[in-house]
């Protein structure tokens, strides 16, 4: 709990965010940007369980490991995610999202 | 009296056809003509002891002949009430007709050891002559409606397969096919009377339905369909069937085709046996015909008799081809035989026209197979059917030549011969009943007389041919036929038909009348007069003669385009416009609009899935507006 | 194990043992032939058991086992045979071993294919032996999936075209098929009670006259797809021409089979007050069909179209039939059944010994073939003699069985219903005598068929196996029709009973 | 003081992250994002989670954007530029990002939270605890299941980068 800061405030920091990372990931066109994006958003998810677990039950930590699961999670997400894309690029020479376009129909 | 062994008549032809038809290829032509011709005289001297045995030493029952069954049992059932038999009726027609069918057959088998010499079908053509035996005796033996269509349909097949023998030439398969698929429409009507009779008439066995005091002829007012009781237009649908087996007008169209087969089966099927299985029918139906509605079908059958005979013989006249000559002149005589029965009445002397029917039909499957049989052998020797390539064969021919004469005196009804007696009898029939028939049937024996004379004098007399080969007489199994027929067909008009074969079944004697009998002689010989004059030697009035009917020669000549009327309605209406515009129907619009639909999936499909664009972004996009679509909803509007 | 299940256990091991071992066309072809051997002996060995135990014991069904499968639906492993079903499997299990006899010499995947046409015989004898809707809806997709890619992989001509089709339209028979089958099972508690899919459970309930006649039709006509009912034939003339011979004697002999014992089995027993409702209208699309398909036959050149034709005319007959709701037509409907399996898969059969020697099913591109090869053109002959109703053969005996039935109505509809159904023999004749005379009788026209080999012994085999039954049934019919009348007795009564008031 | 300070690193988290997703440099973006994550992690630590927030820093910072800095250089210049979206898709994007947002936050402020009164002070030590606790309410399994999920990440971005041999 930070002193003088309301619930809300920190509520709307973290969903700001997300929609950040949501415009990220919608407008991006390099896989390695839309990867960006969505560490947003899932740092503004982390920071929801977070605060949450702070605000309104402060006596447990669920919030926190599910905060440690998810940086995990997201760690081993970026790395497979980031092989992929130099898997890919060896094939396309390119990251660009117009060229992976063959989940088509 | 034990009847029971009357199950070989029918055995003993269809063991030969297997064994005939299975080995056809391991046993020797000869053996098999040997197989034949002895199978089929067993079965001709079980007929002839069964038909000893009935008529003389069975006893009658109050002065009846009663109907016996050799064997009889179930066959299959269709309800509790209706099922078929099959068994052996053997009754007086019954056992006549076993006793032409044997005795033609064993004949046909002799002829044919000679006449098919050397050729390459000759086991499979001895087999199809049993199966065809068998059929034929096992249609004239049954004893319900659907054991005789059961045969009837065989008889059809093994007719199909004899007048197809000759299997390379495309016209006699074509004659083949027109035989079946003529005929198979005539049962047509057969099979729907049938079934309407079963229906209506509560069973399928003669024994009940002929019954004059039984239900089907009693109850025939019960139910009716335009303006006819409907038992009455079943009696006429099977009218229909078994004008199409006769070739009665106008399902005739058939039989001069059929001519295509080998001589002796157009003697055997198309001239003595098949041909009368129609008039057989009737005959055996003939309580039904004459009590149900005051004989209106009776008429009817009467009076298709009387239009074919007259409608044939005319077409004789003009015809070339010797068998076809007499494939018209075995209609002309089955028209005969058609309007007897149509003119009998039932009881005692009144039946007379029943008997001289199937009088006439005995004299006739002799004569007419003894003519048919002759002219194989005239056939055999030059190698033609046209009377144009004949003449002066006396010489060369004595023994065909005397015995065909003897066949054209009995047909044409000369004093003495078989073929007055019954012809004779007809005659009176009609002028007892029916004046107008009898006009007509008195002008067809002068016309009959005339073109069988016409025939004759062209084959045997007339101007002197040139022959590459000189025609030398036939062997003696061919020889031999001949002289038994010849035989027959003058001795068949001393058999007391009036006490064995009668409407009634009761005993009655023929009043020989002697103006009657005079008219129709000198009528007779008039016609042969007149063949005499024209073609004893080549003259030129007949061409005169053509010349001055002019058109109505033509028509006669083309048999009246009824041929042609046929052709053009199966070829061009059914096959052309309907079954052709049914085929289409079927590729374009039945399966047409089934892949319509499989195209309009695909077009559909091909429409949206522009929105599966492959590219995650818009996956993402319309994701998130969704759940915001969602989210609102669940939010402000639930 | 009981002898039922028995008949569907056998073609898995086959299937199994193929899998394993069945390598190269010689083995795979003996194993599938020891297994449909096994097959034929105990469809035969049921045959007689059900005949001795008929005569003991008169329950509707014999030799029935009940074992639940899925508790929650209350779906069982429900089986039982009457005669219908014991001489269905009799059909079955010659028609697979002849169809075997008929393949000895596929080069293309031996083991593949026959493991494929096992499953399919599977199916069909699982189907057969069913009295659960749930268990006969799946032996129906087990026996239809297989087709798809027997035609598909081992077809000609547009095979793909006409495996797709074929496949799509009867699985858009049985999507029907089994909207109509849970319509019985969410109404078969309409007594109280638990939801069933036992047909003899669902029969003793008393389903309301609207909801018959609501899905009457649907059953009704998800299984009359696959008995090419008009207008759901079309995918028959394709997938017949172009499946392997074996693939067409199967289909056409069994699998269209299956349409009009469904409907004999389901939709008359357990919709009797809808079948009485919807007969009329079916029996104009019944009667279509007949006519429709044979006058259709007559334009064809393609031997296979002919006969699919043929096949769309002979099973509009069983399917009028069993509209006539009398127990005498009913009889003919199964009968026909029967020796229209027979007929129709001899007729392939043959039809496949020609391609194989002449390369074309074109008949006006041959001709006198009864010269060069007599065996085949004779029994052609007889088959086409058999197909149009002839006397002495099975199609006689199961024709007047259904015109006799249908003439019991006296009603001007079925008058003129079954007269155009009668007139159908005429027209039947014309298109079997039309290709005889073209291709079989006539002079040799083409050189290159002068000489070609002569039938194999196992062509004979497989000939000799279809043929007795067709002549089997049609000299003596009493024993099969007896047994297939007392076993209509019971689905009757219902029909019967409507019918009466 | 807390509050001056929540909204400095509120601001820089906010502004660092648009500057991220709009950013044409990619490198540059990448460090947008770092400094983004570094402010959440310092709010972390206002929050008296600084086990997190050294999470936070170490993993993110310090594995993360590595990873991201990695994978750029291997397959983009330095100087790597991003291709620009159409400016009707930004348009239309940020409109429905806006959308989302006004209806997240419409939520949130129409939502009243029982934000509870007493404080408790959170040590590694509980954490650490709680983690390994295979008792009532122990997230031991989710811990092992987490470590063999980073060991299959691992094997698997192994083979996946390497691809095939022949390449």
């Amino acid at each position: 709990m930070i002193e003088n800061i309301s619930i809300y405030e920190l509520l709307t920091v973290s969903t700001i965010l997300f929609f950040i990372g949501l415009y990220g990931f919608l407008t991006r066109k390099n896989l390695i940007a839309m990867m960006m994006a969505i560490e947003l958003l899932l740092n503004a998810a982390v920071i929801n369980f977070v605060v949450i677990n702070k605000y309104l039950f402060p006596d447990m930590l669920q919030g926190v490991y599910f905060s440690i699961f998810i940086i995990a999670v997201a760690a081993a997400e970026t790395a497979l995610a980031i092989s992929i894309i130099i898997n890919l690029y060896r094939l396309k020479t390119s990251v660009a999202i117009t060229e992976t376009e063959t989940m088509k129909y | 009296m034990d009847f029971s062994y009357t199950i070989f008549i029918l055995l003993i032809p269809i063991t030969t056809f297997l064994l005939l038809g299975f080995f056809y290829n391991r046993i020797k032509p000869a053996v098999s003509g040997w197989i034949g011709v002895t199978a089929l005289t067993i079965v001709a001297g079980l007929s002839y002891y069964t038909a000893i045995k009935y008529f003389f030493y069975t006893p009658k029952l109050e002065g009846k002949y009663q109907t016996l069954y050799g064997i009889k049992m179930n066959w299959m059932n269709f309800t509790d009430k209706l099922h078929i038999d099959m068994g052996i009726l053997l009754d007086p027609i019954s056992i006549m007709m076993l006793v032409v069918v044997s005795t033609i057959s064993l004949m046909v088998h002799i002829y044919s050891r000679g006449y098919m010499d050397g050729d390459r079908g000759y086991t499979k053509f001895f087999a199809f002559l049993s199966l065809f035996t068998f059929a034929m005796m096992g249609l004239v033996v049954a004893t319900n409606l659907f054991q005789i269509y059961i045969f009837w349909e065989l008889v059809g097949v093994s007719s199909f397969l004899l007048i197809g023998y000759y299997y390379e030439k495309p016209s006699a398969v074509a004659a083949a096919k027109k035989a079946f698929i003529v005929t198979r429409f005539a049962d047509l009507g057969f099979l729907i009377g049938i079934l309407l009779m079963g229906y209506y008439g509560g069973s399928y066995d003669f024994g009940i339905l002929n019954n004059p005091e039984g239900a089907a002829i009693m109850n025939w007012a019960s139910s009716s369909f335009m303006g006819l009781s409907v038992i009455t237009w079943a009696l006429l649908l099977m009218f229909m069937g078994g004008a199409g087996k006769s070739a009665m007008f106008p399902l005739h169209i058939w039989l001069p085709d059929a001519m295509e087969g080998p001589t002796p089966v157009s003697a055997l099927i198309h001239a003595a046996t098949m041909v009368v299985a129609g008039v057989y029918l009737v005959a055996r139906m003939f309580p039904m015909f004459y009590f149900v509605e005051d004989g209106y079908a009776l008429h009817v059958v009467a009076w298709v008799g009387a239009i074919s005979s007259l409608i044939a013989a005319i077409i004789a006249l003009t015809q070339y081809d010797i068998k076809r000559v007499l494939a018209f002149s075995t209609m002309s005589q089955i028209g005969y035989m058609m309007l007897a029965l149509g003119v009998s009445k039932f009881d005692g002397h009144e039946g007379l026209g029943y008997m001289a029917s199937m009088w006439h039909l005995f004299t006739h499957a002799m004569f007419k197979a003894l003519l048919f049989l002759g002219a194989g052998s005239i056939i055999h020797a030059i190698h033609s059917n046209f009377m144009q390539d004949m003449g002066g064969l006396r010489k060369y021919m004595p023994i065909t030549h005397i015995t065909f004469l003897i066949g054209a005196l009995s047909i044409s009804g000369f004093p003495l011969t078989a073929g007055f007696f019954s012809k004779d009898e007809i005659l009176a029939a009609a002028f007892e009943h029916n004046k107008p028939i009898y006009f007509i049937t008195l002008f067809v024996a002068g016309l009959t007389a005339f073109y069988m004379f016409r025939l004759y004098f062209s084959i045997f007399w007339g101007k002197k041919k040139e022959y590459e080969h000189t025609p030398h007489e036939s062997p003696w199994s061919m020889k031999f036929p001949l002289m038994f027929l010849a035989f027959m067909s003058v001795a068949a008009g001393y058999i007391s038909f009036s006490e064995m074969v009668t409407a009634d079944r009761a005993i009655f004697h023929i009043h020989f009348d002697f103006v009657g009998a005079a008219i129709a002689v000198s009528v007779g010989l008039s016609g042969i007069a007149l063949a005499w004059f024209f073609y004893k030697k080549p003259t030129d009035y007949p061409e005169k003669i053509s010349t001055a009917f002019g058109r109505f020669y033509t028509w006669t000549f083309h048999k009246f385009y009824i041929d042609e009327l046929y052709l053009f309605i199966t070829r061009t209406i059914i096959f052309k416009y309907i079954s052709g515009s049914f085929a289409w129907f079927d590729q374009n619009v039945v399966d047409g609009s089934m892949r319509g639909i499989g195209n309009k999936t695909v077009s559909f499909s091909k429409l949206i899935k522009g929105l599966q664009s492959g590219k995650l972004q818009d996956y993402a996009v319309a994701f998130a507006g969704g759940a915001f679509i969602l989210v609102l909803i669940v939010l402000y509007v639930l | 194990m009981d002898i039922l299940t028995l008949l569907v256990v056998v073609p898995f091991l086959t299937v199994l043992v193929l899998i394993f071992f069945g390598k190269g066309l010689v083995k795979s072809r003996t194993i599938t032939l020891v297994g449909s051997l096994v097959q034929f002996g105990l469809a035969l060995n049921l045959l007689f058991a059900y005949l001795k135990e008929r005569a003991i014991n008169d329950s509707i069904m014999l030799f029935s086992r009940d074992i639940m499968w899925f508790k929650s639906f209350n779906i069982h492993y429900a089986i039982g045979v009457d005669g219908v079903s014991v001489a269905l499997i009799l059909l079955t299990a010659i028609i697979v071993l002849a169809g075997v006899f008929i393949s000895w010499k596929i080069d293309q995947l031996p083991k593949e294919f026959f493991i494929f046409l096992v499953i399919l015989a599977a199916g069909v004898y699982g189907f057969f032996i069913s009295v659960d809707l749930f268990t006969m809806f799946v032996f129906y997709e087990i026996a239809v999936i297989p087709m798809y890619l027997l035609i598909g992989i081992w077809g000609s001509g547009p095979r793909e075209n006409s495996a797709m089709k074929l496949t799509l339209m009867l699985m858009g028979a049985s999507a029907v098929l089994l909207v109509g089958i849970l319509g019985l099972y969410f109404n078969s508690n309409a007594d109280g009670g638990a939801l069933t899919f036992n047909i003899f459970e669902i029969a003793k309930v008393h389903i309301s006259e609207d909801t018959q006649r609501l899905f009457f039709p649907i059953v009704f006509i998800g299984f009359a797809v696959i008995g090419a009912l008009f207008p759901f034939h079309t995918w028959s003339p394709s997938g017949h021409a172009s499946a392997p011979t074996a693939v067409s004697m199967l289909h056409a002999g069994v699998l269209m089979k299956l349409g009009g014992y469904g409907i004999f089995r389901v939709a008359m027993f357990l919709l009797p007050a809808g079948a009485l409702y919807w007969t009329n209208f079916f029996i104009v699309l019944a009667v279509i069909g007949i006519v429709y398909g044979a006058l259709a036959a007559i334009k064809q050149t393609d031997l296979k179209y002919i006969n699919a034709y043929s096949s769309v005319s002979h099973l509009g007959m069983v399917l009028f039939a069993l509209l006539m709701l009398n127990k005498t037509a009913w009889n003919g409907a199964i009968l026909q059944s029967l020796s229209h399996g027979f007929m129709t898969a001899l007729f392939f059969a043959l039809i496949g010994m020609i391609y194989g020697r002449t390369h074309t099913r074109d008949a006006t591109k041959m001709g006198g073939l009864l010269k060069i090869i007599p065996f085949i053109s004779m029994i052609y002959v007889v088959a086409g003699l058999a197909s149009l109703g002839l006397p002495g053969m099975s199609g006689f005996v199961a024709e007047m069985n259904i015109f006799a039935g249908a003439f019991q109505h006296t009603d001007t509809f079925h008058r003129v219903a079954s007269i155009l159904t009668v007139s159908a023999i005429v027209i039947t004749a014309v298109y079997i005598l039309r290709v005889v005379g073209m291709m079989l009788m006539g002079p040799i026209r083409f050189d290159e068929f002068k000489n070609l080999p002569k039938v194999t012994w196992y062509e004979r085999v497989g000939i000799y196996l279809l043929l007795i039954p067709v002549v089997g049934i049609g000299i003596a019919p009493m024993w099969l029709s007896n047994m297939i009348m007392d076993s209509i007795e019971p689905f009757f009564k219902g029909v019967e009973v409507l019918i009466n008031k | 003081m807390e509050r001056v300070f929540f909204y400095i690193f509120a601001v820089i988290i906010i502004v660092f992250a648009i500057a991220s997703v709009t950013s044409k440099k990619i490198l540059r973006a990448i460090m947008y994002l770092l400094m983004s994550l570094l402010a959440i992690a310092a709010l972390y630590f206002m929050m008296d989670y600084a086990f997190l927030g050294a999470v936070q820093m170490a993993v993110y910072a310090g594995g993360i954007i590595i990873l991201f800095i990695f994978s750029v250089l291997l397959i983009h210049h330095v100087e790597g530029e991003i291709e620009e979206p159409s400016k009707m898709r930004k348009i239309g994007m940020a409109l429905l990002s806006l959308l989302g947002l006004g209806i997240s936050l419409a939520t949130i402020y129409s939502f009243d939270f029982k934000v509870a009164t007493k404080t408790a002070t959170t040590s590694v030590e509980n954490i650490g605890k709680g983690l390994l606790n295979y008792g009532e309410g122990g997230f031991i399994l989710p811990f092992e299941v987490i470590s063999i999920l980073l060991l299959a990440a691992m094997i698997g971005a192994i083979i996946i980068a390497k691809g095939r041999k022949n390449i």
